[in-house]
């Protein structure tokens, strides 16, 4: 099968259900313009014209609203934002209006809207354009949140949130972007709600979010050579959650690790820690535990940036004191950087 | 004329008489719901969706009693949505604040401040996308413009010639703060000019003057492409939330009120009907087909079941 | 010593600290109305006068803003929500910069301000008018999160809030306003994060926030006479915690149930929940559960609300389960309703 | 006069002078953090932050070197900050996005479009509290002007009369979108009328004529009461962010960007500073000096430590 980028997974999904669907369009701050949203709407506004791909003011809140409306009278808006962080100043529509709209009129008619916030690591971007917040939506009722790893997830899953009649906030960390994996040419669905095993293991469970998966294969690999077999789950989708496929893994495992791309207080680290930690209760031989952002504003200055954000490496510490294996020599490993691929300027 | 001044009436009778009624028996707690009652604004209401299309579209705030009656006519979801029933309009888990009445053209009534605006302007903006001429209004009160969103909205609606009426309904207050201690911008013309908008102004309980202005408004829409705001006086009677008079409580006159009651859009309009040559024995068989039907809602409400407490855990999700 | 209500405790902190310190100043829809804030800003317009005690726009984006640049230039601002609900409109400001203040200018200075927000079940208000959110707030560093549930916390509490010399966010129950209870009359200070045991026990604690430790007495006291020994923990403080005085509970008792004001999921009943997993790995008979908000937005019709929010008797249906205690025979007693107090209108 | 000139050049070729360095050394990787620069807007900060008191507050965006300099003529803790180094004003946490220097009067810089609007009348308003009689000017973008807080700000900064000034710098983009394709709105003068707010105006590229407007405005303050919004149009001459040119990539016009080049605020000022008689000897000692100061903060930056991992977890709480 093909080989394309996670980047163009999505621009892939972007295009197939724009031709699928007149009633799709897609609108945010700087879609249309030269910068493509890192490529992913590269294409659309040449194909679909301007009243179906378009810029806006800077004015989060209303253009929240605007994709409510348009939803509730027929149409699938998806709504482009560059860092989740632009979210906040749509809080109020999303979390009192969109989350219940279904609700609110007794189920008679949805939302079908999407949310495309972008997340992850650049250039010390600082504490105001790095924040995720999966879980932070992801605990309102009435919305649907996906964190896509692969670039074959990226498109299938895209296309099965444009197609939903309930609001899906899709999370897309921007390193994934370049990553690449098999994607079928046509157009195909993978439901929500249904979790991935990444890589099978018997020793511990490694819950992953986005990046994070990237992060724990690789830790994994490390792992492996010293004896320690891992088996990694990546939920895909944290609204609605598949809690079977963790459960059945940490019963075989018996140890959980999870790492997610959040702050872990009040996050979405702790609801697989106490589901995992109910649910698989008398079967655990150590409690389970949580990586994620330190619990502070995400630093500016890369040396407490990596302290700030987790990785392979503190993946790798933290299964070492886990499972009592002595101290990996990581000394030759080169861990992931994005600055290897990415130099500034931002 | 004569039959747009009764239809304005009819609509008018059936707000007034249904409020009159959630009064009277809201003592009894069969409605547990907050209470933010109409009446006073009648008129505009019922102006306003009388110079509307059956298609055309409204959104309201908690404060949307009148709004949902003159749009449906509907008395039975209405009351069964009071009861908390699932004959209401949202099976009883929206309460009075959060009316809706999708298939009828009520998209949405929602309780935070200025919230429902840009939804309003995302109907329109379907509805021009879709090109089918249907327009949108958006009801909300003088304290809507005091949040960011209001201005938002129209900045966007006046560049994209979005066809949607904001309709503001302005009593003056917010809760119990004058207008003149949150905003200071005054001249709606000037003001809204700026962002390609068409302000319009009355203050008046005559129905007929605000179905008038609005049908101005939608000519000017019409021809010219322009969203419009047209700003209506009214006297809120009533506390802001609750079925009381609340002129004890300091903060405004009972003088106020009687001069405006003085001008009560009911008694006006029927005089005015009177004055036409409408009979009285046949405005008082309106009047009586109208409050049956306010009972027989009533009636329906009650007779309607509670959701089932299972119920609690559906319609979060369309596709679960 | 003198007993009050919850609601002349915050009323008597507020005035207390505005007499102390001019910097000190309260503002806020309706605050200085007729109606009081429920009656907690009853004389402070009276004694203080508009400059210090006013209305606002309805405007929370920019009216939180206003707190931030007060607080930088050296007031003490303490911002009043009539409900938390209105709080997501100033999630901008709450957590993309007076979370960061201090952090953001290297510690050189904080941000002390005090935004009140009151939660609480009404008279079917619904879906818009119903949360609760301190686990959201709580999951963004640099904001301090409290949830009083005595007069004598909501005093000592609140004076500690308007004294610290960062962003204290104060989640006030409505429904404990009229709670009685011995609160000094001098002023005094309890410190922030430290928890209170509000019932000694031995057989399972229930670490309960806000309303719900009044549920939860409630419900200890039906499960005493059939011999179940409940131990209840207020933590109080939700940032920063006391782990501690929960980990030592739990140690004790060996079952815990977290009764929580809000939703579970990704809340802050899964952060206690993994954290007492954790903690006390091994100590534990049974899986820690949790209570909470039913995973929809809140229904207004009266039935399906209480099918949405948790209470006493919810408790004591959990705690039978965790203990294996037959069903007890509840019809004879009466639990808590509002509705005895506080007829509609709203 | 003369000497007004020269402080207005010497805080203009501060900043070139410390942006040219960036650019110059940006692709060594040092600096790990976005830059907005201020390139091309160097008189309107120079000449708004020269007629203002040092007790004076300001506030800006992402893009607050200019500032930044002008307000502290600090560069060691600017290097340092950008270097992400422990001498620097937020001991290398902040980055470029966030300067800031409270002890000299810049309160805060913030990277969320308009945020730190609503900041500074906070800020204003508890000058006025404590009646000290400083004054806060806010610099932002054309954009901001798109976000709702904005309006909600000056609503009530114009109702509470706040001793404010609202310095928009515009430069027609907001990243690559131009102002028309945002903002219906034009008339500023109408439109902040409306909200007791005056409005001033200019197009140019002279420090002085921003200083004279600014005086006035401030002037305007201090006997109406009234806060003044004052609109200065600049040309960006580099990418939105980052440290290139970006004219290839379509959005606009290399051809404009020339024109502006035509009228540069350093050049111009340094003509008219010739033509008043001021030698170039004593300009290029002035020169010599401030490059001498930026050599020295970026020496003082690459000598200061990176900050310990633990501070990670420091500054969180003042009280911990
Ligand atoms: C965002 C938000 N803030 C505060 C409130 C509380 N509140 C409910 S109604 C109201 C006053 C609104 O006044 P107005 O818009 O003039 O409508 P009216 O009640 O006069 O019809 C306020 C402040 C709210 N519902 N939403
Ligand atoms: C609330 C918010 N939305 C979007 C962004 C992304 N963004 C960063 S700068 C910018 C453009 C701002 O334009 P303007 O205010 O005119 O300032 P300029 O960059 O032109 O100086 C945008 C949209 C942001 N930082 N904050
Ligand atoms: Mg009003
Ligand atoms: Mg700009």
């Amino acid at each position: 099968m093909r080989m394309i980028t996670y980047c163009d997974a999505i621009n892939e999904a972007l295009i197939q259900e724009m031709e699928r669907d007149p009633s799709v369009f897609i609108y945010g701050i700087g879609v249309p313009d030269h910068k493509k949203i890192f490529g992913t709407t590269k294409g659309i506004l040449e194909k679909f014209g301007p009243a179906r791909c378009f810029d806006t003011p800077i004015a989060e809140d209303s253009m929240t609203g605007l994709a409510l409306g348009a939803a509730i009278n027929g149409l699938r808006p998806i709504h482009v934002h560059i860092r989740v962080d632009f979210l906040l100043l749509a809080m109020n529509q999303i979390a009192n209006l969109i989350s219940s709209f279904s609700y609110g009129c007794g189920g008679a008619a949805g939302a079908p809207l999407v949310i495309r916030a972008i997340v992850g690591r650049g250039w010390g971007q600082g504490f105001q354009h790095s924040k995720s917040m999966h879980g932070t939506f992801a605990k309102i009722p009435g919305l649907k949140v996906i964190c896509p790893t692969t670039p074959e997830d990226a498109k299938g899953l895209m296309i099965t949130a444009i197609r939903d009649n309930d609001p899906v906030l899709v999370f897309e960390h921007r390193w994934l972007y370049w990553q690449t994996g098999e994607v079928a040419k046509d157009s195909f669905t993978i439901p929500l709600g249904r979790g991935r095993v990444v890589k099978e293991g018997k020793d511990l469970t490694i819950v992953a979010t986005s990046w994070m998966n990237v992060e724990a294969l690789h830790a994994a690999r490390i792992l492996e050579r010293h004896g320690v077999d891992v088996e990694i789950i990546d939920p895909r989708s944290i609204v609605p959650l598949d809690e079977e496929i963790i459960v059945n893994s940490v019963n075989k495992t018996g140890r959980c690790l999870v790492a997610d791309n959040d702050w872990t207080y009040c996050g979405f680290s702790a609801e697989v820690a106490a589901l995992v930690s109910s649910r698989c209760f008398g079967r655990l031989h150590a409690p389970v535990e949580r990586l994620g952002f330190a619990q502070t504003p995400c630093p500016t200055v890369r040396r407490l940036e990596n302290v700030f954000y987790p990785n392979a490496e503190k993946i790798v510490r933290r299964v070492e004191k886990m499972t009592g294996l002595a101290p990996i020599d990581l000394s030759g490993e080169v861990f992931y950087s994005h600055e290897n691929r990415f130099k500034g300027p931002f | 004329m004569k039959h747009l001044s009764i239809e304005l009436y009819k609509k008018m009778f059936l707000i007034r008489s249904a409020e009159l009624q959630i009064q009277e028996i809201y003592a009894q707690d069969e409605m547990k719901t907050p209470m933010h009652m109409s009446m006073g604004e009648e008129a505009i209401v019922a102006g306003v969706v009388g110079a509307l299309n059956a298609e055309d579209q409204v959104l309201g705030t908690y404060r949307s009693h009148a709004l949902y009656l003159a749009k449906t006519g509907d008395t039975e979801r209405f009351y069964a949505e009071m009861f908390g029933k699932v004959g209401g309009c949202a099976r009883g888990k929206a309460g009075s604040m959060h009316l809706s009445a999708l298939g009828q053209g009520l998209l949405c009534c929602s309780a935070i401040v200025a919230s429902g605006i840009p939804v309003a302007m995302g109907a329109a903006f379907a509805n021009k996308y879709k090109n089918n001429g249907k327009r949108v209004a958006v009801f909300f009160g003088d304290g809507a413009m005091d949040e960011g969103v209001f201005w938002e909205t129209i900045n966007f609606c006046g560049l994209h010639k979005l066809p949607i009426l904001f309709i503001c309904e302005d009593n003056g207050f917010a809760v119990h703060t004058r207008r003149e201690k949150r905003q200071r911008f005054s001249s709606d013309h000037q003001l809204f000019e700026n962002f390609g908008i068409k302000a319009f102004e009355e203050n008046t309980t005559d129905p007929e003057i605000i179905y008038n202005t609005t049908r101005n408004a939608l000519n000017h829409l019409q021809t010219t492409g322009q969203p419009c705001f047209l700003r209506f006086h009214y006297y809120r009677y009533l506390e802001h939330v609750g079925i009381n008079e609340d002129f004890d409580a300091g903060y405004r006159d009972r003088e106020e009120f009687l001069a405006w009651r003085e001008k009560d859009p009911l008694r006006m309009q029927r005089q005015k009907l009177l004055g036409q040559g409408v009979s009285l024995a046949l405005i008082e068989a309106l009047e009586h087909e109208i409050n049956a039907k306010v009972e027989a809602g009533i009636r329906f409400a009650r007779q309607s079941s509670f959701p089932a407490e299972c119920e609690t855990y559906q319609g979060v999700f369309q596709c679960a």
